[in-house]
Parts: C-alpha cells; sequence; structure tokens
C-alpha cells in the first residue's frame, strides 16, 4: 500500500507520519509537497499535524487554498482513503471535506498530554482493528481542539455514526466530546489526537497502531476483491 | 532625506552621543585611534553595540578562561553558533543556551519566543536538526499580578514559538524568588543532531565569493537590543525601550527547512545566524574568524519599512534572518533551494581581502572599519572585587536544626512550594512529543530522547540553585553542575558536555564581580572533576532593578549520551516489592534550602557542602549499576530534602512507600545534603546492586497500598495519601495563578 | 485611487466565545463588575486597489467569504473607504 | 442605560505582523494581486453599564490599557454607544 505525506509550508509531524507508515506500519510512503497535483499513484492521502503557514488567520484555513488540495478533494470523491490528524484535521474543516469547525480550546491554552479515547465506531476503514468502545491512549497537542459545529450537524452526526473518537475526559471543550469524525461516505477521517505518536512502546503506547492496521487491512481487502 | 536627520560625526563627539549607545568616552577615544578620524554616527553605532557585553563579552572573557572546553567528546567547542560533542557512529549532538532576560521583562510573550527563536538558530546554523528545547527559568513570588503575568506570558511565548516550529520542548527549571521580580530570567537550550560531515561553520571564506541575505526582511525592530542587554532595567526601560522584536516561528520553520537543505550543497561556504546586533555581528564575526573582509551594499538588504538608514539597518534585530557565505558563481544554486520554501536569498556583498567591513548605500561609503577591531579585538576588562560582607558572616553562622512539630504539614507545604510543585501547568503548553522521540517526557529529572535508527538515546537537563549561590557563589557553582550531572546520571546517560548561561547583577559592583569570579572558579573545577567541559555559553549582566541584583544564577545546561535505550531510567518507582535505597549520608545542611524558605523567609548560613570527588565516585558507580540493569528508578536529592525527593518518587503513580529512617529525623527528612539518589532495586538484583555501590542504606520497600508512610524509632513521621500529595502538588501553580491579588 | 478596507470578524450569536469568557473572568478578578456580554474578534485593515471587472464589493465579499471568515462559525461586515494617493 | 462599547487594537506601525504576511501571501496564491498592506487586529465588543465615580471613557481607557491591549506593541481605540434598554 502506498501513503502520501502532504506537507504544507510550517506542516511539522509530517516526519513523524511518515516514520510511523515506514517503520511502525512497513509499508510504502512518500512526502508530497503542498505544491504538487498529482495523487493517482497513491492509496491514501494523509494530512499531517503541525503549523501550516504557522496557524495564521486560523488553523488550516491558509493550508485549504494549496494547489494540491484540489486533488486532495478529487482523491476523497473518488472514493480513496483521507486522513487528517490535528493541523490535517484543521485543514479538512476548512476545506469543506468534514462539516464543523475548531475555535480555541476552552482553556485557551495549548495543550499537549496523553489522553484516553473511545473508539464509537469501528466500522470504518480506519477503525476495523479496535474493539467497538475499546479505550485507546493516544495523544493530543493543539490549541484549537475545540470541535463546534450546530446541533442539526450534530444530530446528524449521531445519526450516522461518524463520530469515530470520543474523548473519555473532555480537554478542550469539543461538542459532545468529539476527538475524531468521518465523512458520510466513509473514507475521510479527521481526528485531533496524534495516532502517530502512538505507534511505539518505548514512547508510552502504541495504540495508533491499530489506526494505520485498519487502512492497510481494509485496503487489502478491497483489493483482494477487485483484483 | 533622513540621512540628513543622524547627527553628523562632530556632533557624535561633541555632544557625546556615543555614551547613550554604550560606549564610555575611554572607548570612544579606541575608536577613534583604531579608525585614525572621528567614527561617524553609523560607526559609532556599530562599535557600540560590538564591544558591548553582549556581543564581546569585555567584562567576562576573563572568567570564561577558566573553563575546561576540551575532551574526548569534544568536536567543537566554544566560539561558534553552538558547542559540539561526538556520540559515536559520526554523529555528534550540539547545543547552546542563551538568554532573553531583558526582553521578556518588558514583553514577556515576544521576549521569550524570540528567545527560543534564537537559539534555534545558532544550532541549526551548525547544519543541524533542533531536536529538542530546554528552557531554565526564574520570577518573583507568585503573589503579585505583574509577576503572574509574566510568568503567564514567558511561558505563552515559548510555547507559542516551540510548537509552532515543531522542536519538542522537553524539559527545564524555575525558581520562584523575590529577587526575579522586576528582572525575571529567561534562559532557552536548544539541542541539535548531525551528521559529522555536515557540521559548517561560521566564516566568511574565499576571497570574491558572495555574501547572501535570507530570511525575513529588515525593520527596525530592536535596535540597540545588545546594548540595551547591556544595561540595567530601571522604571523607564517600558518607556525608552527599542522596537520591540516580534517572532515569526512560521519564518522559522521555513528557514529551518531551507538551511538544512543548504548544508547539504557545497556551494555553501559559511553560514551565521542574525542574532544580537544582527547584520553587524554576522558579518564581522564571519568576516574576523575567517581572516577577510565583507563589503556590503546596503541598498541591496531586503527592508520591511521605507527609508531605512545605514544605522537602523545595521543594528536592527529583526528576528529570522540568516547571512550566508556563497562559493562565487553559485548564486542561483541556493535561491533555487531556498525558493522552494518561498524564502528569499539576495546577494548584498562579497568577501574582500583587506580585513574591513565596508557599507556603502546610494553609491556611498557609509562605513569602513577593521573587522578584528570590532570582533576579535573588543577592549577587555579586568574588574575590581571585593567579598561581600555578608559571605562571611554567612560562613560563620551555626544553623540549628529547626523545631518542627508537624513533619507532615512541612512536606506538604514544601510540595505545594511553586519552586518544588509540580511543573504541569507549564510543560502540558509545550509539545513535549513532536518529531516521536521523546522517551522520557518532562516530569522526571532529566529528559530523554532517542535518536531513530539507532540505539542511542539522550538525556538533556538545566540546573542551578541560585539560592546556594547568593550564600557561596563557589560551592553553589560546583552544586549547579553536579547536580545538573546527577539529573542526567539517573536517565542512565553517561555526561558528555556542558552549556552555561551566566546570570548576574551589575559586574562594576565589586560585590557582583566578586560572585561572578567565584561562582565560575567552582563551575570550572566541578566541570573538570565531572568530565563535563564547558562547549558553549552566554552572558547575561545587568540583571537588576532599581539597583537590586538577581541572586547569582550561572544555569548550566547539561546533556548526556545513553548508550542504548534498554539504560534509559525514570525517577518513578516502578514496581511494588522492589527495595528502596537512599546513597549518601544526611548532614545539617540547612543554608538555601527550601525549609530555610519556608519557616523563616529567608536564606541564610552555609551552603550546603559538596566534595566533589566523592560526587564523581557516586555518578560513576551508579551510572554502572543503572548499565547491569540493577536499578528499576533513580531520582537526585535536591530541594526540600529525602522527604521531598521520596515523594517525587510516587506521585502520580499507583504505588506508595513503607521507608524507616535512622538518625535525626527532621535532619533526614529536610536537609539538602548534596551527593545522593533515591533508587529502586528489585529484590532479585539486591546482592548485584549492593556491589556495584558504596554508601547505600536500605531504608524501605514499595507498596501498593498508595500511601507515604515514613517511620522513625517505630513511629510515624510522615504518613500521606499518596493522591492526595499528587494533587496538592500538581495544584498549586495552577491555583496561585488563578487567585486573584 | 486606492481603497481602505476594514475587515470585522465575530464568532456568530450563540457560539460560545471561550476568550470573551476568559476577559470577563480576568475583569472580575480586577474588580470590573459591570462588563457583560464581551465578544473577541478579528479586525483586519488592508489598502486595496480596485480592478477592472469586478466591483470592489464583490472582491471584498469573495475575500471575506473564502478567507478571511469562517462562515461555519463567524460572521464578517466590512468598511471600504476611499484613500487619495498622493 | 447601558453602553455598547468596540475596542479596536492594532500592532504599533513598525512591528512586524507575521499574521498580516501569511494572509496576503495567501491571497497571492489565490491570484488576489490587488492587496496591500494587510495588518490584523483584535476587535472585541461588550456592554457596560455606567458607575458612580467613574465616566465611561476612564473606565474602558483603563480596560485597554491594562487587559484588552498590550501597550508595549499594542495600540487601541474605541467607540461607545448608548443602547436603549426596554
Ligand atoms: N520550564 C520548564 N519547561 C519544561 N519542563 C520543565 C520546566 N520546569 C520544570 N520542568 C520539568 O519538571 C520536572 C521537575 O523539574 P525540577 O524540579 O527542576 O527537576 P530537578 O530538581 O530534578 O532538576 C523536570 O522533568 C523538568 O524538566
Ligand atoms: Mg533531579
Amino acid at each position: 500500500m502506498k501513503f502520501a505525506v502532504i506537507v504544507f509550508p510550517g506542516s511539522n509531524c509530517d516526519m513523524d507520519l511518515f516514520h510511523a507508515i515506514e517503520s511502525g506500519l512497513g509499508e510504502e510512503v512518500d512526502y508530497v509537497f503542498h505544491t504538487e497535483t498529482k495523487l493517482e499513484n497513491y492509496d491514501a492521502i494523509l494530512l499531517p499535524g503541525g503549523f501550516s503557514y504557522g496557524d495564521y488567520l486560523r488553523s488550516g484555513a491558509i493550508a485549504s487554498f494549496s494547489n494540491v488540495m484540489e486533488s486532495v478533494k478529487q482523491f476523497a470523491e473518488s472514493g480513496k482513503p483521507v486522513l487528517g490528524i490535528c493541523n490535517g484535521f484543521q485543514v479538512l474543516l476548512e476545506a469543506g471535506l468534514l462539516p464543523g469547525a475548531m475555535k480555541r480550546n476552552e482553556a485557551l491554552k495549548f495543550i499537549c498530554r496523553p489522553v484516553e479515547l473511545t473508539v464509537e465506531n469501528n466500522e470504518t476503514f480506519f477503525t476495523t482493528s479496535y474493539d467497538l468502545n475499546e479505550k485507546v491512549n493516544v495523544p493530543i497537542a493543539h490549541a484549537e481542539g475545540n470541535y463546534e459545529c450546530d446541533e442539526e450537524t450534530l444530530k446528524h452526526l449521531e445519526q450516522n455514526n461518524q463520530i469515530v473518537f470520543r474523548y473519555v475526559d473532555n480537554p478542550n471543550g469539543s461538542v459532545s466530546d468529539i476527538a475524531g469524525i468521518i465523512n458520510e461516505r466513509g473514507n475521510v477521517l479527521g481526528m485531533m489526537p496524534h495516532p502517530e505518536r502512538a505507534v511505539d512502546e518505548l514512547l508510552g503506547s502504541d495504540d495508533g497502531l491499530k489506526l494505520f492496521q485498519s487502512m492497510l487491512a481494509n485496503w487489502r481487502e478491497h483489493h483482494a476483491i477487485t483484483s | 532625506m533622513p540621512l540628513l536627520l543622524e547627527p553628523n560625526t562632530e556632533e557624535v563627539k561633541e555632544k557625546k552621543l556615543y555614551r547613550e549607545m554604550g560606549l564610555s568616552d575611554e572607548e570612544f577615544k579606541l575608536v577613534e585611534r583604531i579608525l585614525g578620524r572621528l567614527p561617524n554616527y553609523t560607526e559609532t553605532g556599530i562599535f557600540s553595540v560590538m564591544w558591548s557585553e553582549h556581543c564581546s563579552y569585555k567584562k567576562s572573557r576573563s572568567l570564561l578562561k577558566k573553563f575546561p572546553t576540551t575532551g574526548r567528546h569534544v568536536l567543537q567547542g566554544p566560539g561558534e553558533g553552538a558547542g559540539v560533542v561526538d556520540i559515536g557512529d559520526g554523529q555528534a549532538a550540539v547545543f547552546k543556551i542563551e538568554s532573553h532576560n531583558h526582553p521578556s521583562a518588558i514583553e514577556p510573550y515576544q521576549g521569550a519566543a524570540t528567545g527560543v527563536g534564537g537559539i534555534i538558530r545558532d544550532v541549526f546554523s551548525m547544519g543541524a536538526r533542533p531536536v529538542a528545547l530546554l528552557n531554565s527559568l526564574r520570577f518573583g513570588e507568585l503573589d503579585q499580578p505583574r509577576t503572574k503575568y509574566l510568568f503567564e506570558e514567558v511561558v505563552a511565548g515559548i510555547a507559542g514559538y516551540g510548537n509552532c516550529v515543531g522542536v519538542p520542548t522537553v524539559g527545564g527549571e524555575i525558581q520562584f524568588d523575590d529577587c526575579y521580580k522586576g528582572n525575571p530570567l529567561v534562559n532557552a537550550m536548544c539541542v541539535g543532531l548531525i551528521d559529522h560531515n555536515h557540521l559548517q561553520v561560521g566564516q566568511a571564506k574565499g576571497i570574491g565569493n558572495t555574501v547572501m541575505y535570507i530570511g525575513s526582511k529588515t525593520g527596525r525592530d530592536g535596535i540597540h537590543g545588545a546594548t540595551f542587554a547591556s544595561e540595567e532595567l530601571t522604571d523607564d526601560s517600558q518607556e525608552d525601550r527599542p522596537a520591540v522584536q516580534v517572532g515569526d516561528p512560521f519564518m522559522e520553520k521555513l528557514l529551518i527547512e531551507a538551511c538544512l537543505d543548504l548544508v547539504q550543497s557545497d556551494a555553501l561556504v559559511g553560514i551565521q545566524d542574525m542574532g544580537a546586533a544582527g547584520l553587524t555581528s554576522s558579518a564581522s564575526e564571519m568576516a574576523s574568524k575567517a581572516g577577510t573582509g565583507i563589503e556590503m551594499n546596503l541598498d541591496l538588504v531586503p527592508q520591511r519599512e521605507q527609508d531605512m538608514t545605514p544605522y537602523e539597518m545595521m543594528l536592527s534585530e529583526s528576528q529570522e534572518r540568516m547571512l550566508v557565505v556563497i562559493e562565487e558563481g553559485r548564486e542561483q544554486e541556493i535561491k533555487d533551494i531556498v525558493s522552494k520554501y518561498g524564502i528569499e536569498a539576495v546577494e548584498v556583498g562579497t568577501v574582500t581581502d583587506d580585513k574591513r567591513l565596508r557599507l556603502t548605500f546610494k553609491n556611498e561609503v557609509v562605513a569602513d572599519m577593521p573587522v578584528d577591531a570590532l570582533a576579535e579585538e573588543a577592549p577587555v576588562y579586568h574588574l575590581p572585587s571585593k567579598e561581600p560582607e555578608a559571605f562571611k558572616r554567612n560562613q560563620s553562622m551555626n544553623l540549628e536544626l529547626p523545631k518542627v512539630k508537624d513533619a507532615n504539614k512541612l512536606l506538604v507545604n514544601l510540595l505545594k512550594a511553586p519552586t518544588i510543585a509540580s511543573k504541569e501547568w507549564v510543560y502540558d503548553q509545550y509539545d513535549y512529543m513532536v518529531q516521536t522521540n521523546t522517551v522520557t517526557a518532562p516530569g522526571s529529572d532529566a529528559a530523554v530522547i532517542r535518536i531513530k535508527g539507532t540505539n542511542k538515546a539522550l538525556a538533556m537537563t538545566t540546573d542551578c540553585n541560585s539560592r546556594y549561590l547568593q550564600l557561596d557563589p563557589k560551592t553553589g557553582g560546583e552544586i549547579a553542575v553536579a547536580e545538573a550531572a546527577r539529573n542526567i546520571i539517573c536517565s542512565g546517560a553517561e555526561p558528555l558536555a556542558l552549556t552555561d548561561c551566566l546570570n548576574f547583577g551589575n559586574p562594576e559592583k565589586e560585590e557582583n564581580f566578586w560572585m561572578m569570579e567565584k561562582a565560575t572558579d567552582g563551575m570550572a573545577e566541578a566541570a573538570s572533576q565531572l568530565s563535563t567541559p564547558v562547549i558553549s555559553g552566554n552572558v547575561s549582566l545587568y540583571n537588576e532593578t532599581n539597583g537590586t541584583s538577581v541572586y547569582p544564577t550561572p544555569v548550566v545546561g547539561m546533556v548526556g549520551l545513553i548508550h542504548d535505550v534498554e539504560h534509559i531510567t525514570k525517577q518513578q518507582v516502578q514496581l511494588e516489592g522492589d527495595l528502596v535505597y537512599v546513597i549518601g549520608e544526611t548532614a545539617l545542611d540547612l543554608g538555601g534550602s527550601e525549609v530555610q524558605k519556608q519557616l523563616f523567609g529567608k536564606y541564610e548560613g552555609a551552603a550546603p557542602k559538596i566534595d566533589l570527588q566523592v560526587e564523581q565516585q557516586r555518578q560513576a558507580q551508579l551510572l554502572k549499576a543503572i548499565q547491569q540493569g540493577v536499578i528499576e528508578s533513580a531520582h537526585d536529592v535536591s530541594e526540600g530534602g529525602l522527604a521531598v525527593a521520596l515523594a517525587e518518587k510516587v506521585m502520580g503513580t499507583s504505588y506508595g512507600l513503607n521507608v524507616a529512617l535512622q538518625g535525626e529525623h527532621l535532619l533526614e527528612l529536610f536537609s539538602e545534603t548534596q551527593s545522593r539518589f533515591i533508587v529502586t532495586v528489585s529484590k532479585e538484583n539486591k546482592d548485584s546492586f549492593e556491589q556495584v555501590v558504596s554508601n547505600f542504606k536500605l531504608i524501605g520497600e514499595v507498596t501498593s497500598g498508595a500511601n507515604l508512610n515514613i517511620k522513625w524509632n517505630e513511629q510515624s513521621v510522615i504518613n500521606q495519601n499518596v493522591e492526595s500529595l499528587t494533587d496538592q502538588w500538581k495544584g498549586a501553580i495552577p491555583c496561585l495563578v488563578k487567585s486573584k491579588g | 485611487m486606492v481603497i481602505k478596507v476594514k475587515v470585522y470578524v465575530t464568532l456568530k450569536a450563540g457560539v460560545l466565545d471561550p476568550q470573551g469568557k476568559a476577559i470577563e473572568q480576568a475583569l472580575e478578578a480586577m474588580d470590573v463588575n459591570n462588563v457583560e456580554g464581551m465578544r473577541v474578534g478579528k479586525y483586519m485593515e488592508f489598502h486595496l486597489e480596485p480592478e477592472k471587472g469586478q466591483t470592489v464589493d464583490e472582491q471584498v465579499t469573495t475575500m471575506c467569504e473564502q478567507l478571511l471568515s469562517n462562515p461555519v462559525i463567524e460572521d464578517y461586515r466590512y468598511e471600504t473607504e476611499e484613500v487619495i494617493t498622493p
């Protein structure tokens, strides 16, 4: 399986994500610069964390206008998997690939710490290796992770089972404890916690690895069927 | 023409305008002699910043000479952007610490942020990838709105910058004492990683080569910042400060990536960041080190504002700028590399053979002076010193063990003292995990980051207990180095080298200079004894407000090498049933202790004694035991003594301790005797441990019941629920920050 | 001719404003108790050189809707003013 | 009677505005090339119930200088307007 890690100016978890795929998962991965437009050769697109464009104006806002984002949109429309982590999630929101918006954390401070999540939906392309309601330990590191959407959107997300991860102990004020959501079609996932920081016991947790393993397993299965 | 608004050459001399820039009458005469004529306004400004303490170390140079700077690991000692030590496999660690005290006193957020930015540039200008940040902070007591504001904003500024550039902030220290009220200390340290063959130098070699400017445009920010950093803060400082520099961490991130690409190119000859005194210092230092000169056309300097004068451009401290020297004719290669990151590289000058810094502007030569006079040959002063009265008094004072009725209460109060309390509120705001190498996060003795692709890891810490230095600067200087090494050892690493930031008051006061002499004596001795040479550092003087200096605060940043990640050891106990040992005996050492502050509200008497030979031996033994795998957890005993250290071993865990003390219990609990450690050892390893380490005492056992129980003569002296201790320890700082007043 | 544009971006009514709340708390700590409904937004100013084929309003509206505000949670308004360039 | 206060906080002239710079770059990437001098500031609005012993101007000035702006790098201005409360 071939992954692309998109590099925006100011991305800073691109190398971590690259490392997680290459060493943690053992699959092929390339950096793809924000100026690129060709994504056909990839099986999954990863939008990394960091501070694209310094998070100036609103986090993710400026990056959502990068050249590469048009292609990411097409990639998503074709049904292929797109994962946005932290700043990547913010970019997906700003680009309209996922509903809602991010506000500053309730306490107005950057928060970096390991947190516990509940897997709310283990039937997505990204989560089949988890058990339903499994508690996983994945760190967060953000200043704007306070997810906001109107009531109608929230109802919709709940009804369609689009809330994939929830915080056990809400750190930032997110509506309905939301830590990660998926689009209706089930191929675009955005999450604030960093699974790529949890792929190695030495650093405290490898609970994030299952997310990438789910992607690989589902991709393989799909390919076995189609080919 | 704004140029005409600047005073002319005669006015500079007549009206003694050079004084405002920080030059003395004698220094001005010396400039005149060097040039063989009167300097113009621009030249006077350039001499004054280059000869400021911040750039020239003119008042501290004689002290720095005492430091050992070589050793078997040292690849680059003091003199370049940062020091470099070998860590095997063709790799090296690059690190340095720097102060941003005065800017942070005026504008805490930006002051701290730009301090972080500056130290990162020092590291990547060596060609190294910055892999970790630490910060050492000092504030007044957290009971005043201004102090709380400074504290909150400094932390936010460090977070804002470090998090954005994607370099994890993995450690540091914070001390709160009244002497820092008007003049907080903000020291930032950066550690980088490099392959030997990519090491760069800040030199302008090769006559005819091209000087290029990379990064942000030049504005009128921080003009005379270096001079400002070399003066005392007064109540007026808020008023006549230079335009405050604002950091742009986004630009810095792009610069890091662009420069790390650049160092792969053999077109690059030399690279240096524009730190204090901006273009002036980078250009003259690069030329002076290479034995060349530089001619620069200031019309070509990218400018953010209109009508900038040569004086303003040369003295601006706008952030996120680099100066590079490129092989003649290969400029386009450089432009291509950096343009990928949206950054401009502009030719601004050439390397010459006449050892002069010559500047042209609008087709006129506006400055022409010998580079060596600016850089290496700045005047050096030997200041008079005098032993302070208080020193002898403190030395001969007989401290008595205070009568404490309730040891439980004292322990809780110590744990709630901001200097000892958990710093989680602080490091929760720092991204300490980015780059996915952080094995030991903030909250243990030293931070540990692994080196991907190897079995190795680096340990790092900053330490300085200035209360000891205030009582006895020599002993305190020794302890600062020893404590840093202890923390490195406890994490399982071999200490390699250190960087230091000498934060002192006005050196022209004889007592202050005496403190500097003694402190550096102590540091030099400890650094030799513990084989941790000084490879880089920084001096920050004039840390005073309205005439009162801060305690002598020579912060030590140390880096150690963990040869195998298996050796990584944490501070917290690991398993029920493990044996608890204390290494080292307790003596009556209460001078400068946290207990003194709690009980008497002041520090007095002699500082704790230290025997460097004993220290070295114990550290070597403990490291050996760790490397043999017989230690489950290790922690040094520091502020608050054994009681606090024992609590720190269990707080935040689900374990407790059963400990029985011998000796005078209050002394055992609260004395701050040096060179002591607490370790836990599994029962199977009891014998192996006792063979490697000497001077130990078995004092108890790790329990599953989450209680800290300390007994003496079969009587309970401490009995505390660990969860409740943890809550109070963690809650102390947030509570003070939030409280009114 | 150049147009000076001032853009105000505020959180939509009904969207909780953590910054506004924090400022209110800070004011209370300063013993200021007569302030209510603090809302924090962004203020941007810039110069715009009018272009053919587009009115100033059209261009500013596009900029605001696409980049300067996030319509999911924010409202915007703007003012324009002609600047005489020498 | 209640006063509605609007406060505008901007960076002092000459102080670097990285945000403004980044927005300009983003606009250029969107092919908007006729915008210049983008500066980003803060906008705050709130209601104030006038108190005895202090004029509205006095109180708002204190608030602005002590809390709402950072006088070291920022300037502020404000507008007030009476609101008829039903
Ligand atoms: N300013 C800071 N930034 C990051 N981490 C900090 C800071 N201050 C303290 N810490 C962390 O808190 C822990 C306790 O600090 P400290 O009490 O100074 O340790 P020690 O006494 O062992 O040197 C350490 O892990 C340290 O790195
Ligand atoms: Mg320690």
